[in-house]
């Protein structure tokens, strides 16, 4: 009901809205790892709402946590994900774009909540999919590591991918489209509500 | 007389007897009784809440009055 | 989908079920009445096990019961797997606590009755784990859907469970078959027909039909009491989000 | 394939990092055996009778208490979204997890069971047999495990769950694992011995096998729920 958009290649759409607006859901949505309720998923014309795994090979999701092992280094951490040999050069480039190459070999437990995240981010350059879905990408990071992730969603859209992110803090691309939750969320619009009381509904 | 005492004793198997009927008794009289308790409590609830927000709704103002 | 969960929309749920529970109460009483006077008037004691044969017109019961409801919350759990329908899940969930009840049943008054013929309150036999088993099962089920903030999580959690779980039923059916056990072999459900005679047989049927509109009259209920608890649930949810 | 080793060899590295993970099922294993003499008094006679069930009702508690650690570290570190979204299949994954927590629980505890066996008196014949059954039980244990840890990802007291959810299922396992030594040990001539112990043995591989096709499945619905 209402919400409704595509995204076509090399574009970026920006998900705004306040705290539990449902901009976290409608990424784990989009990730395949939500099932709507109601609605469709559509990838490359294909309806793909009940087999998220028709998509999910092209996608990255990166979500409020790092999935990074304490006990692992840096490297072996975006080696396991990235699913590469551990010599392979787009590696080393991947931790060179978001400044974590000196910290390689470092286990990660030494890390700091930004260089953590940082890490996490490096795994999107590791691993080239198409379409990027980031929720917060940027908590924890200072003014430079954004300008960081800037730069690596400006050059995915320039090889065609594409990206979908959530975000509170601004973070700058080039053209992006915008779309505001605030409006579809029956938490801040009243008309959804009684909408919703019409349906009859089980739960 | 004797019957009846014939028809307790059951062969002198009595105890048993009546121990496993007492305790089917007891265990579906209190599935039911707590299912129905559960019902009636949950009915009522819900007849003040609809109460409530239907008063709620001539006076429109919802917030104040639907908190139960 | 849609088409299946407005045929099978609360309200209409509701008012078949407000309709055919008087039937259903009726006949549960009428037939608990038959059962016991035909268990306890009617029956000849056996020639073997004297009086205390008349326990098992409720052991019995209680034991196709517990068996009978494991057999419908896996069932319900697979449509509420597969097609996500929420009665499904209220069916479970309503049902386990019964379930539970029988199987205790079961297995008590199986070891009043054993005590006098075995010598023994409880052996440790096929037939008699495999029932603990079922026990402990629908406890874990219990135990799971109620362990999540969301009630939806635990109904899929609770309706896994009682998927895999559902290897012990066939075990328990036939383990009186596969394993030389003290336990006396099936003698009303077999192939062959009943090998019991018909003045155990009928009050046996009778109270196993008594049972059964009793689990359907309480299960009733207990969906009715969900959909309203469902329903409290969400005017208070609307409560907080319009505050 | 190339996933699946992956995952192993991820896994076995985690537990060979964290070493602690990987000696306190065994310590427990032993320490608690251990306890029974104690408990019992130091009859050889009789402790050599109860050895069956004292080693497999300890290696099933030690399996029991380590059964947490297969997913929830990655379910709370986010390790398990990117699992779900990694181009493996879901049901592979499982397998690995669960060949990994085998490698680092199972396998110890097989290695340290002739010690207990020694300890208890249980003669050589006797003690093959043990081997073959916990080569054959331990497997399933991880297995059926698995279910109960995904299971209980992100519900309230998880850990005290499993234990309620896990061991009647344990109890098939227990009873023929314990079931194919006291065979072995009550046979009277020599020959005899594989062959009063094979009926066990075979429910033992057809728990396995049972339990090799509904935990991948079981598991995968599981995690996938637990992700929503």
């Amino acid at each position: 009901m209402g919400l409704n958009f595509h995204l076509a290649e090399s574009s970026a759409l920006i998900l705004e809205g306040p705290n539990g607006s449902g901009k976290s859901s409608l990424i784990r949505i989009l990730s395949g790892l939500l099932r709507p309720r109601l609605g469709s998923l559509i990838w490359q014309g294909q309806d793909a709402t009940k087999e998220p795994e028709i998509f999910q090979e092209h996608i990255h999701y990166i979500g409020h946590r790092n999935a990074i092992k304490p006990v692992l280094t840096v490297q072996e951490n975006l080696t396991y994900w990235s699913g590469r040999d551990k010599d392979d050069t787009h590696l080393d480039m991947a931790l060179d774009q978001f400044n974590m190459l000196p910290l390689k070999n470092t286990p990660a437990n030494l890390l700091s909540s930004g260089q953590s995240r940082r890490l996490a981010l490096s795994r999107l350059l590791a691993s080239k999919r198409k379409l990027w879905l980031l929720d917060e990408p940027s908590v924890g990071l200072d003014v430079a590591s954004i300008k960081l992730l800037e730069q690596a969603i400006a050059e995915h859209r320039s090889t065609g991918g594409s990206v979908i992110f959530a975000t509170h803090s601004p973070i700058e691309v080039e053209a992006p489209t915008k779309l505001n939750l605030r409006d579809y969320s029956p938490l801040y619009n009243r008309a959804l509500i009684n909408l919703d009381d019409e349906e009859e509904s089980w739960v | 007389m004797d019957q009846v005492i014939n028809f307790f004793s059951m062969g002198n198997y009595g105890a048993y007897i009546w121990t496993a009927y007492s305790l089917t008794a007891i265990v579906m009289l209190s599935l039911l009784v707590t299912t129905l308790h559960r019902l009636r409590k949950n009915q009522a609830e819900l007849e003040e809440l609809q109460h409530l927000r239907e008063t709620a709704g001539q006076s429109n103002n919802k917030e104040e009055t639907a908190r139960p | 989908m849609s088409v299946f969960h407005r045929f099978a929309n609360p309200n209409r749920f509701l008012k078949l079920t407000n309709t055919v529970l008087p039937w259903i109460s009726g006949i549960t009483v009428l037939s608990l009445l038959a059962g016991l006077y035909m268990a306890f008037f009617t029956s000849p004691p056996d020639y073997q096990q004297g009086e205390t044969v008349r326990i098992m017109y409720i052991h019995v019961p209680s034991a196709w019961m517990a068996m009978f409801i494991y057999s419908s919350i896996a069932f319900a759990s697979v449509c509420s797997l597969i097609w996500r329908h929420p009665l499904a899940d209220l069916a479970a969930k309503a049902s386990a606590p019964i379930g539970a009840g029988f199987t205790f049943l079961a297995l008590a008054t199986g070891s009043l009755w054993g005590k006098p013929m075995w010598g023994a309150w409880w052996v440790w036999d096929a037939r008699l784990t495999s029932v603990l088993i079922l026990f402990f099962l629908y406890l874990g089920h219990m135990a799971l859907m109620n362990a999540f903030e969301e009630q939806e999580r635990g109904n899929r959690a609770a309706a896994v469970l009682a998927i895999v779980g559902f290897v012990n039923i066939p075990i328990i059916k036939f383990s009186v078959d596969w394993w030389n056990t003290l336990h006396q072999p099936a003698s009303v459900m077999r192939a062959d027909g009943p090998s019991i005679d018909p003045s155990m047989l009928w009050p046996l049927l009778i109270m196993g039909l008594a049972f059964k509109f009793f689990y359907l009259v309480v299960v009733l209920i207990r969906i009715k009491s969900e959909l309203i608890e469902a329903k409290l649930r969400k005017y208070r949810r609307a409560v907080v989000d319009n505050a | 394939m190339s996933a699946f080793l992956n995952i192993v060899s991820k896994d076995l590295r985690l537990a060979l990092r964290q070493r602690s993970d990987l000696t306190m099922a065994v310590l427990f294993f032993i320490l608690t055996a251990m306890l029974f003499p104690f408990g019992l008094g130091p009859e050889p006679n009789l402790l050599a009778r109860i050895a069956p069930g004292i080693i497999w009702v300890t290696a099933l508690l030690s399996v029991l208490l380590s059964l947490e650690r297969i997913f929830l570290a990655d379910y709370e570190d986010g390790s398990l979204e990117q699992l779900v979204l990694s181009r493996a299949s879901l049901e592979i994954a499982i397998l690995a997890k669960v060949l990994a927590h085998w490698l680092t629980t199972g396998l110890p505890l097989i290695l340290a069971a002739p010690l207990i066996a020694l300890l208890f008196n249980m003669d050589t014949e006797a003690m093959t047999i043990l081997l073959f059954a916990m080569l054959l039980g331990t497997p399933s244990l991880s297995l059926i495990g698995a279910i109960a840890a995904t299971l209980t990802l992100g519900a309230r007291r998880g850990g005290v769950l499993i234990p309620l959810l896990v061991l009647p299922l344990y109890i098939p396992t227990l009873i023929f694992g314990v079931g194919a030594i006291d065979a072995a040990m009550n046979s009277l001539e020599a020959g005899a011995v594989i062959a009063n112990a094979r009926p066990h043995l075979l429910l033992l591989g057809a728990i396995l096998l049972v339990s090799l096709l509904i935990t991948p499945l079981a598991g995968a619905a599981a995690l996938k729920q637990a992700l929503e």
